[in-house]
Parts: C-alpha cells; sequence; structure tokens
C-alpha cells in the first residue's frame, strides 16, 4: 500500500479532468477520474469531442465519396478502412474484384497495419517517458510512407481503392521499391526493440500493471492486439478470411496469430511488436505473389451511376486496432440509406472504466497509452 | 475604415521601449524560438508530429516542440477537425497562450470544415474561433507544407511591427481577432472598385454555378467572403 | 581578500551561472537530436543554430506577464527566483581549481548540500501557490521526491568527506587520489542517481511527468518565470555534475594540472553532464512508488555500505 | 523469429543495450532532408495541387457536381460561332468564364480529376501555396493554369498492367525502366 496509511488523514476525493486536450490521451479523449491522493477512485472516459457526424454524411454521398470520407474515422489506418466499404458494396453487388486487386489490397492493408503499429509502438513509450522510441519508429514510418504515397499520391488518407478494384494500376518498379523499404525497415526494427524490449524501468512500469481479463473482454467486445494480448485467440484475417488472407493465414502460410496470456501493458506492447514482424512477412508473401501473377486488369468497369440493390449487409475486417464492421442498408438508388460503423476503439476505450479504479495516476497513464485507440475511430 | 488607437497592452516588459535595433532584436528572439503547443485533434496531428520528427525536424527553425501545456507556448497549430463540442475548448486554450502569440491552421479541416463542411456538428474553420495567422492548405497537408508555412509565419514575424501587433487586443464581433484581419479593410480595394465597375457580374457568376449545381439546392455562402459565417457585414 | 576581489569573484560566479547553462541546455539540444537521427537547431544564429537558447532568452523576455486569478500572488511570483538562487549559491562555492573559486569556506560542502533543500522549497511553493489541481500533485510529489533523495546525497558526500579528512570542497580535491575511483565507487553512482533524482530529471521527472501531469508545479508559469525555473533546471545539472566531478573524478588533478587545472574540471563535469542528459534520452520514467522504493531500500543502503568502507579504509591507511 | 523473452536478464544490460543504440545512432549520418534548401523529391502522383487546362475543359460541370466539398466554381456562358463555310449552321460554344477552386475546403480526393471526360484536371506534387489570408487559398483559373507547368509526365505503368488500359499517350516502353521523377 502507498502513501498514507489507511484510515489515516480525512482527506475529500478529488475530481481531476484528464482534459479534452491532454498530452496523455491521443487527440481528444477526455478522463473525468475521482482521485483519492494519486489512487484514482472512479474513471470514466467521456467521449464525443471528435465526432463529426461521419454516418450521416455519407447519406448524402454516392459510393466514391463514401470511400474517399470512409478513411478519415481512423486516420491511422485509412486503407483497411476503404476496403471494408468496398468489400461491402461489392459482396452487395456480387462483383468479384481480379486477382492482382485483391494482392494488392491485401499488401497495401498489410502495409497499413505496420504504419499503424509503429505509431504506437512509439507513442506508448513517450507516454511513459522515453522520448527516443517515437524518432526511431517515425523514420520506419516516413520509409514506408514514401511507398505509400507512391502508388497512391496521399501519405495518410490514401483513397486508393475504389468498389471493384483499385484506382491505378502498380507504378513501374514500385514492387522492388517495396521490397527494398521492407528490408530496411526490417533492418532498423532492432534499434526500436533494443529501446523497448527488456529495458528494466519500461518493464517496471508496465509488468502486471492493468490487467484485462478474457471476461471482461467477452463482456465489452475489445478486440484486436488488446484482446489477444489477454490470450482471447480470436483474428477475422483467420476465422471469417477476406481479401487473400485465407491463403496467407492457410497452415504452412506465413501468417500466424500472436497471442499473448498476461494481460498486462506489457503482453499488449510485445503483442503489437511481434505483429509488426508478422505483417512484414505477409507484405513479403505478397509482393512474390504478386511478381508471379499474369498481368490483369486491376479494377472492373463500373456503370456512370453505382446504384446498390437493395437490401442490407454486415462486413467485418480485421483492423490494425481491432473489428471494425460495415453495416450497409441500400435502398436501391445512388446514395445508401444508411452506412453504420462498427469500429474497434469504441469497445476497447469503454472497458477503461472498468481498468483504471484502484491504479495510480502514472499507472493510468500506461494504461491508457497501451489501449491502443484512435478518438477519430471512437466518435466517427 | 477609422483606425481607432488603442492604448499599448501590458506585453511583456521590454515592448514600450523599442528602438529600432532594439525591435529587431526582439523580431529576431521572438522569429527563431517558436514554443509549439502540440494541440493536435484528427489526422492533421499525425503530420504535425511527423514534421516534428527526424525526417523534417521543425526544430531546426527554431520551434521547439517541447511546450508542455498553453502557458509555455506561443505558437498554436491548430491540426485537425474542430467540432462544436471542442470549440470552447481551442477558444480557452487559446486565451490561456501569454500575448505574443500566433496561430497556424493546419489542414483543411481548421481552415473551413474541409471534408466535413456539410457536418452538423463541425465549426467550418477555426478562424471563427481565434485569429489565425497562417492557413495551410491540405488533407493532411505534407510535414513540408507546414514547414513553408512556419517560414512564412517567421517572414511576417520579422516585419512585425509592435503597434500592430498591439491591435490585437481589439475584439471583433466579442471574439479577439488579429491584427491582420482588423488592420485591413473587409473588401480589398481592387474588389471594392470591382464591385463598384459591375456590381451584377460577381453575383451573377457566383448564382450561375450553384444554379447548375443540380444535385440539391443547398444554398452556398455566396458573399465575396468565400464561405457565409464570416460574410462582409456592410462595414468596408 | 579585498573588496575589489570578492566582487570580482562574485561577477565571475554570475557569468559563469548564466553561461554554463545555457552551454549544457544547447548541448542538450544538438545531443538530443543526434541521438534520434535528427539535426537539432540550425537557423537560430546561422552556425548550427548556436543561439538557440539566446533566442529563447529574448522571446521568453517579451512574454506576457501572466498571473493566475485563483494563484496565491506573492508566493507564486517568489518561487522562480528561490529555485534559481539555491543553484546561485551553491555554484558559488564549487571550486575548479586550487585558487579558482567563487568562495572558500572551510564547510563548503555542507554549505552546498544545505542550499540545495531552498530548491525544495521553491519547487514546492510554485506547485501550491499555482492553483492548479496539477501542480498541486506535482509539487507535491517534488516534495516527497527531493526530501528522500536528500538523504543518500548526504550520505555519500559525508563518505567523501571522510576519505578526505576535511569538509571542505578544496580541500577534498587536494586530498584527493585515484585509488578513490575504486574505494568510492558505490558512493559516486548513489550520488549521480541522487543527483539525478534531486534535479527531476529522466528517468525521475515524475513531479514534471508531460505525460501525467502536464509540467507539473511550473504548469502555470509563463515568460520570465518559466525561463527561470528551465535556468534553474540547468544550472542544476552544472551545479551537481561539477560537484561529482570535484568530489570523485578529483577535479583539477591531471596531466599539467598547474597550467589547466581548471580546464580539467570543466571537462569532468562536462562529461558527468552528458551521462545526466543521455539519461533522459535512453530512459522511460519511474512510477513514483518505485522512486520511493529505490531510494530507500537501495541508494540509503548502498551509501551506508559506502561509509563502512570508507571507514574500514580511513582506518587502515591511517595505522 | 522474434527475439525470445529474456525474463532471468541481469538488472544492467537493458538499460545499457538502450543507451547503447542511442549512442549508436548519434554518430550515424541522420535522416533529415533540410526542407528549405534541400527540395523534396515527390513521386509523379503525388496529390499536392489540382492544375487547370483551361482549353480542355467544356465547362460540362460535371466535376463541380461530383466533388464532395462542392469547392469548384465554374461559371461559363455560350458563344455562337458563325458557321465555317456558308450555308452551314451557326455553332454553339461553352466559352468557360471562371473556373476556382477552393483548396481551404478541397479535401484532394482526386474525383473531379477522375471524373472529368476531357483531361482538363491533373494532379502536381506542388505544396507550397500556404496563405495568410483564406481568401487566396480560392485559386482562380489563371493561377491553376501556372500549375500546368509543375504537372510531372504520366507514371509508366509495372509490366503486369494490360497493355489495352490507354493513357492519353500509351506508355512507351523506355520509360517504363527508369523510375519517373517528379520534375521538382
Amino acid at each position: 500500500m502507498v502513501g498514507v496509511g489507511a484510515g489515516g488523514l480525512a482527506s475529500a476525493d478529488m475530481v481531476l479532468n484528464i482534459g479534452p486536450q491532454h498530452p496523455a490521451t491521443h487527440g481528444v479523449l477526455r478522463l473525468r477520474i475521482t482521485l483519492d491522493g494519486e489512487r484514482i477512485r472512479r474513471a470514466e472516459p467521456i467521449v464525443g469531442y471528435m465526432h463529426r457526424g461521419a454516418e450521416k454524411l455519407f447519406e448524402v454521398r454516392d459510393y466514391r465519396q463514401i470511400m474517399v470520407l470512409a478513411n478519415r474515422h481512423d486516420w491511422l489506418s485509412a486503407f483497411s478502412n476503404e476496403i471494408g466499404v468496398a468489400l461491402t458494396v461489392e459482396r452487395m453487388l456480387g462483383m468479384d474484384v481480379p486477382e492482382r486487386a485483391t494482392w494488392t489490397r491485401t499488401l497495401l492493408a498489410e502495409l497499413n497495419r505496420v504504419l499503424n503499429h509503429l505509431m504506437f509502438l512509439g507513442s506508448y513509450p513517450l507516454e511513459l517517458g522515453a522520448i527516443t522510441p517515437i524518432f526511431y519508429s517515425f523514420r520506419e514510418r516516413e520509409e514506408l510512407q514514401a511507398v505509400m504515397e507512391e502508388i497512391s499520391g496521399g501519405r495518410m488518407h490514401y483513397m486508393f481503392s475504389r468498389v471493384g478494384g483499385l484506382r491505378d494500376d502498380l507504378p513501374a518498379g514500385w514492387l522492388g521499391r517495396v521490397a527494398a523499404s521492407i528490408a530496411a525497415v526490417r533492418r532498423r526494427l532492432p534499434d526500436l526493440e533494443s529501446l523497448l524490449v527488456g529495458n528494466e524501468i519500461l518493464r517496471a512500469r508496465t509488468r502486471g500493471v492493468g490487467v484485462l481479463s478474457p471476461e471482461l473482454i467477452e463482456a465489452y467486445g475489445v478486440s484486436g492486439p488488446i484482446a489477444r494480448a489477454s490470450g482471447v485467440d480470436v483474428d477475422l484475417r483467420r476465422d471469417r478470411p477476406y481479401l487473400a488472407y485465407a491463403e496467407l493465414f492457410a497452415p504452412g502460410g506465413p501468417g500466424r496469430v500472436v497471442v499473448r496470456s498476461a494481460g498486462d501493458c506489457l503482453a499488449r506492447l510485445e503483442v503489437l511488436l511481434e505483429q509488426v514482424h508478422v505483417s512484414l512477412d505477409l507484405a513479403q508473401a505478397c509482393l512474390d505473389r504478386l511478381a508471379a501473377l499474369p498481368a490483369g486488369p486491376v479494377n472492373v468497369k463500373l456503370p456512370k451511376v453505382l446504384k446498390v440493390p437493395e437490401g442490407w449487409d454486415y462486413v467485418a475486417t480485421e483492423n490494425p486496432l481491432g473489428f471494425n464492421g460495415y453495416y450497409l442498408v441500400s435502398r436501391g438508388d445512388k446514395t445508401p440509406w444508411r452506412l453504420k460503423l462498427r469500429s474497434a476503439s469504441f469497445n476497447n476505450v469503454a472497458v477503461l472504466g472498468e481498468l483504471l479504479p484502484g491504479t495510480l495516476i502514472a499507472d493510468m497513464v500506461a494504461i491508457l497509452g497501451s489501449m491502443f485507440f484512435v478518438v477519430g475511430d471512437i466518435d466517427k | 475604415m477609422t483606425m481607432t488607437d488603442l492604448p499599448m497592452p501590458r506585453v511583456g516588459p521590454l515592448q514600450e521601449a523599442t528602438p529600432k535595433p532594439m525591435r529587431l532584436i526582439l523580431n529576431w528572439g521572438r522569429r527563431y524560438s517558436l514554443w509549439v503547443f502540440n494541440f493536435g485533434l484528427a489526422c492533421c496531428a499525425i503530420e504535425f508530429i511527423a514534421a516534428s520528427m527526424a525526417r523534417h525536424d521543425f526544430i531546426r527553425l527554431g520551434v521547439i516542440p517541447f511546450a508542455p501545456g498553453p502557458r509555455q507556448a506561443d505558437l498554436m497549430v491548430v491540426s485537425g477537425t474542430v467540432t462544436d463540442k471542442m470549440a470552447p475548448a481551442v477558444r480557452r486554450l487559446y486565451d490561456q497562450m501569454p500575448e505574443p502569440k500566433y496561430v497556424i491552421s493546419f489542414g483543411a479541416c481548421s481552415n473551413s470544415g474541409g471534408p466535413y463542411w456539410d457536418s452538423y456538428c463541425v465549426t467550418k474553420g477555426v478562424d471563427q474561433l481565434i485569429p489565425v495567422d497562417v492557413y495551410v492548405p491540405g488533407c493532411p497537408p505534407r510535414p513540408e507544407a507546414l514547414l513553408q508555412g512556419i517560414l512564412l509565419l517567421q517572414q511576417r514575424i520579422a516585419s512585425e511591427q509592435p503597434a500592430s501587433r498591439s491591435l490585437r487586443k481589439k475584439s471583433y464581433a466579442d471574439r479577439r481577432a488579429a491584427a491582420a484581419v482588423l488592420s485591413r479593410p473587409f473588401v480589398s480595394a481592387q474588389d471594392r472598385e470591382r464591385l463598384a465597375g459591375a456590381p451584377s457580374e460577381s453575383d451573377v457568376s457566383r448564382g450561375t454555378s450553384d444554379a447548375s449545381r443540380g444535385t440539391g439546392d443547398v444554398s452556398r455562402g455566396t458573399g465575396d467572403v468565400s464561405r457565409g459565417s464570416t460574410d462582409v457585414s456592410g462595414e468596408a | 581578500m579585498t573588496v575589489t576581489e570578492v566582487v570580482l569573484r562574485c561577477l565571475i560566479v554570475l557569468v559563469g551561472f548564466l553561461v554554463l547553462p545555457l552551454l549544457i541546455g544547447q548541448t542538450e539540444h544538438k545531443l538530443m537530436a543526434h541521438m534520434q537521427g535528427r539535426l537539432g537547431p540550425m537557423y537560430a544564429g546561422g552556425f548550427h543554430g548556436w543561439a538557440q537558447l539566446v533566442a529563447d532568452g529574448v522571446k521568453f523576455v517579451q512574454k506576457e506577464d501572466v498571473v493566475p486569478s485563483a494563484a496565491d500572488k506573492p508566493v507564486f511570483r517568489f518561487a522562480p527566483a528561490l529555485a534559481l538562487a539555491s543553484y546561485l549559491m551553491a555554484l558559488a562555492v564549487v571550486p575548479l581549481g586550487p585558487v579558482t573559486w567563487g568562495a572558500n569556506v572551510p564547510g563548503s560542502l555542507v554549505w552546498v548540500l544545505a542550499v540545495g533543500g531552498i530548491g525544495t522549497l521553491g519547487t514546492l511553493m510554485a506547485g501550491w501557490s499555482s492553483g492548479n489541481k496539477y501542480s498541486l500533485l506535482g509539487g507535491l510529489r517534488a516534495a516527497a521526491q527531493l526530501i528522500s533523495y536528500e538523504l543518500p546525497l548526504i550520505l555519500s558526500c559525508a563518505s567523501f568527506a571522510m576519505a578526505a579528512g576535511s569538509l571542505s570542497l578544496v580541500a577534498i580535491g587536494h586530498a584527493w587520489t585515484p585509488w578513490w575511483l575504486i574505494w568510492q565507487l558505490p558512493g559516486a553512482l548513489v550520488f549521480l542517481v541522487a543527483a539525478t533524482a534531486e534535479l527531476q530529471r529522466p528517468p525521475f521527472d515524475m513531479p514534471v511527468a508531460d505525460s501525467e501531469l502536464v509540467f507539473g508545479p511550473y504548469t502555470e508559469y509563463t515568460g520570465l518565470r518559466f525561463a527561470f525555473f528551465l535556468l534553474a533546471e540547468y544550472a542544476g545539472i552544472v551545479v551537481m555534475s561539477l560537484l561529482l566531478a570535484v568530489l570523485w573524478l578529483g577535479g583539477w588533478t591531471g596531466p599539467f594540472d598547474h597550467q589547466i587545472g581548471v580546464l580539467w574540471t570543466l571537462l569532468k563535469g562536462f562529461g558527468i553532464a552528458l551521462v545526466i542528459l543521455w539519461m533522459r534520452m535512453s530512459w522511460p520514467r519511474l512510477r513514483e512508488d518505485q522512486l520511493q522504493r529505490i531510494a530507500w531500500l537501495w541508494l540509503v543502503p548502498l551509501a551506508l555500505l559506502q561509509i563502512a568502507i570508507t571507514a574500514a579504509g580511513v582506518v587502515l591507511m591511517s595505522r | 523469429m522474434a527475439r525470445q523473452e529474456k525474463e532471468s536478464r541481469g538488472l544492467v544490460p537493458g538499460l545499457l543495450s538502450g543507451m547503447a543504440t542511442t549512442a549508436r545512432t548519434a554518430f550515424r549520418p541522420t535522416h533529415t532532408r533540410q526542407y528549405p534548401d534541400v527540395a523534396p523529391d515527390l513521386p509523379p502522383r503525388s496529390r499536392g495541387v489540382i492544375a487547370l487546362l483551361a482549353d480542355n475543359c467544356t465547362s460540362c460541370m460535371l466535376c463541380a457536381r461530383e466533388c464532395p466539398d462542392w469547392c469548384i466554381y465554374i461559371d461559363s456562358h455560350k458563344e455562337t460561332i458563325p458557321p465555317a463555310s456558308e450555308g452551314g449552321r451557326p455553332r454553339q460554344q461553352n466559352v468557360l468564364d471562371r473556373f476556382a477552386i477552393d483548396f481551404s475546403l478541397c479535401m484532394y480526393c482526386g474525383i473531379c480529376i477522375e471524373v472529368c471526360p476531357f483531361d482538363a484536371l491533373f494532379w502536381s506534387p506542388e505544396f507550397e501555396y500556404a496563405e495568410t489570408d483564406i481568401r487566396d487559398l480560392l485559386h482562380e483559373k489563371e493561377r491553376l493554369g501556372e500549375w500546368m507547368a509543375t504537372v510531372p509526365p504520366p507514371a509508366a505503368f509495372e509490366p503486369g498492367a494490360l497493355e489495352e488500359v490507354v493513357v492519353d499517350e500509351p506508355a512507351t516502353e523506355e520509360d517504363a525502366t527508369q523510375p519517373p521523377e517528379a520534375t521538382r
């Protein structure tokens, strides 16, 4: 027990606002915590500061315009969001996507996953006080973003996938440059790992802190690396494969699901670190396959005005932060009647209310940093 | 528009006595020591962080990102979507910053609402809340675009007169406004005589491209100032 | 010691007090930059941004003088002066050479440690008077940390004093022998860790942890007062590294020490300051209770062990 | 593949290996590209600014209609051209008066460029047009024409692409080899 002995000074609880604008919260999550000294009694995440009403805007946009808006709610995995919308519409239209497009999409999705994880591998130690890891992880991000920009034109919002495939074909010599950048990232990753893995101070700050039990994960619908760090072995890329994951996650393929059982902050960090390696293997496998594929188109000729037949559909994809579901209801005209996004961060943050009581403020920062979430993904 | 002279506000002890060479040193100091306050909201915040990282490293220009809070900062880079729920926080943080302060609006969302221009809960442009010095276009803009915006701001600081900065205290529609906004008439000179010359032409042109819009008759802000909210209130 | 000599020495100490921290600050900028694969300040002042901290100073002078309404005004205004004065007085007695010192009082080691305590008071005053919850938390953390790290600091200094048989830093400097490097090693390590905690430098910067409590006790400070607190932090690094250089690395002893003794002390102090800066760039920060645990379960026993070794050594050598 | 969990490590190595890494990085060359002095090398497809080829534009308003942000303002009027040879019919022609893109609103999605049937709009990697006044971000057609000079030639495609994907001039063989650099 820390600080004043039990039943010591009669001290009233202090309500502290870890504000909408606070260095620890990525962006604008607000936490109202009730403190007794430095120990947290009650914690309540207040969301909505980044709610931009994207789902309402979807109702007045046609499917291409939705695609370029749907990638902005989780701004660290923009391409994976675009694929979600594309897959939903393609399944409702019964359209089959050319093989080269599917493999390129899988390659770009995995590169986007590495970019997402690298961001958190940099920002989480920053909250624990280590300044240097974020510089190394962003050096790797710049490497991959140069390649993504070459094919799509954008560094963060690629707007590159369309219903039925991709917007353009691959630029000349691009596959070689992707292979070179993957090799460069793999070569420099040990620098970042040496600052994280085995660092006694980091281990002291995160081992056994913020343990997330599998029951809590089931109760709150937490998904993604956070769930896998607590032993819940679920990964949509393997359990309900989409794009080209069926072949990649087949036994003997490069894909494997990284699981830890400890469920504390350090386990979440380790899952993230190992998933970067897995995603780099997957990207390399996609590269080899793309080089071997015969020449073929990258998208399907679309009608002048794309109308989705009446009905509804739900597609869930494995976004870097967790399950990302798209529930599309169409009344058969140019714009959807309703497009609901089920985003991973909303559930991941909801579990904070259960996890934080009883911890210290320093632990609160460690837990908050280890629940990998993007505020836009919460509020959409 | 008559320029009302204003009492010189208390802005740091050395502001009043500014003979010319002294002013150059003061401007040089303010120019190369812009403590930026990491006011990241949305996707542009990631590009703002990328601009402070190894590849682009805006510390080279003297912009130091380690300002922990608004009190220690003098450059506020608004990067990301300013929603109506976040607007009071933006305004408050701006007020908490000590006086010689500058604002860069980074990205389409903070310039004018960007992709969320028709959203029910997004503030269409952060300059409705706080006076903005430099607008950086892009969605999200490249980190180099932020560096160019900072260079532009630094040139303005270098040529700044203490008097012009003192106008900042003047309120504009009960909001503190940038000297730049106040010290020049809303309708620029050549616009005014163009308006006087062919009154119908610019309104007609705005009208036709609206009429041809076709997909819905949302009437966009049709004033000469491209967005409705900071419309010309007729005191040209 | 004529009056002019005293005034001259005070001026030199003041100039040293204003220049050395800027040097350390600029070194931190460039060292941190190159350790993170980037260039650091380049444009301020032309060649490699040498004038970055001068530009910071010039800008902080022009900032608005903000005193929060909820603040306890007189205490709020006076806190930075206290933090700064403590390190100024400490620097006065740290000898750079056999004759180059600000003041040569017999108990100069005790003086340095006593004056260090005032810095704690300054931080606590800043935390309490700012009328901001984060400052309050930061201030209390700072107080707990600084008090619990006074003890290991004093114990390790005691062992140096015992080894030299005198409390005067100049005498300790004279009594230094290379044998001390091994003999006083644990004491030096305890001193280094305790000094880093005393200065609230990473990995012990919980009170000013920017990701938890915005900037701890200094959250509400702007302009010149904030610059004073920054200057105090860097001045602290200068004082502590020079102190360790004099105590453990023998200050001005080294080849040609008669001619360039002072240079040796500065070089050794700069080396130790580099280690303190280096720690900031490589390690995360500890948690508050772990910090206390290290102080009481690791540093104090180690310092006591060191005193036992020193005592044994002194007894053996005196026979 | 990943380094296995080193549970039983001594106290010091983890901390020292971190310090060793930062020290090693300190002596390696830095990654900084000094922007104002060194221009960044941008890929040809980089979405910096939209350039307008005014004489291709027939003011069909497709781009203005498809743009999600409605940030394109077009104004034109009809002119009748006297018959080329006598006895012919006078022709109607759309003359472009005003073509403005408001870059403070634009979300750089590229739908207008994709949807333009007459190839009048192009991407240019140019990005240095920050303004101190938001109204200057409204680029009229003269300014958009100026950006045309910075538009790179269309990039060649990967050999895997189908040949019949026709670009406005067929991707000849020789520029498929060397990676196309932007003209900046």
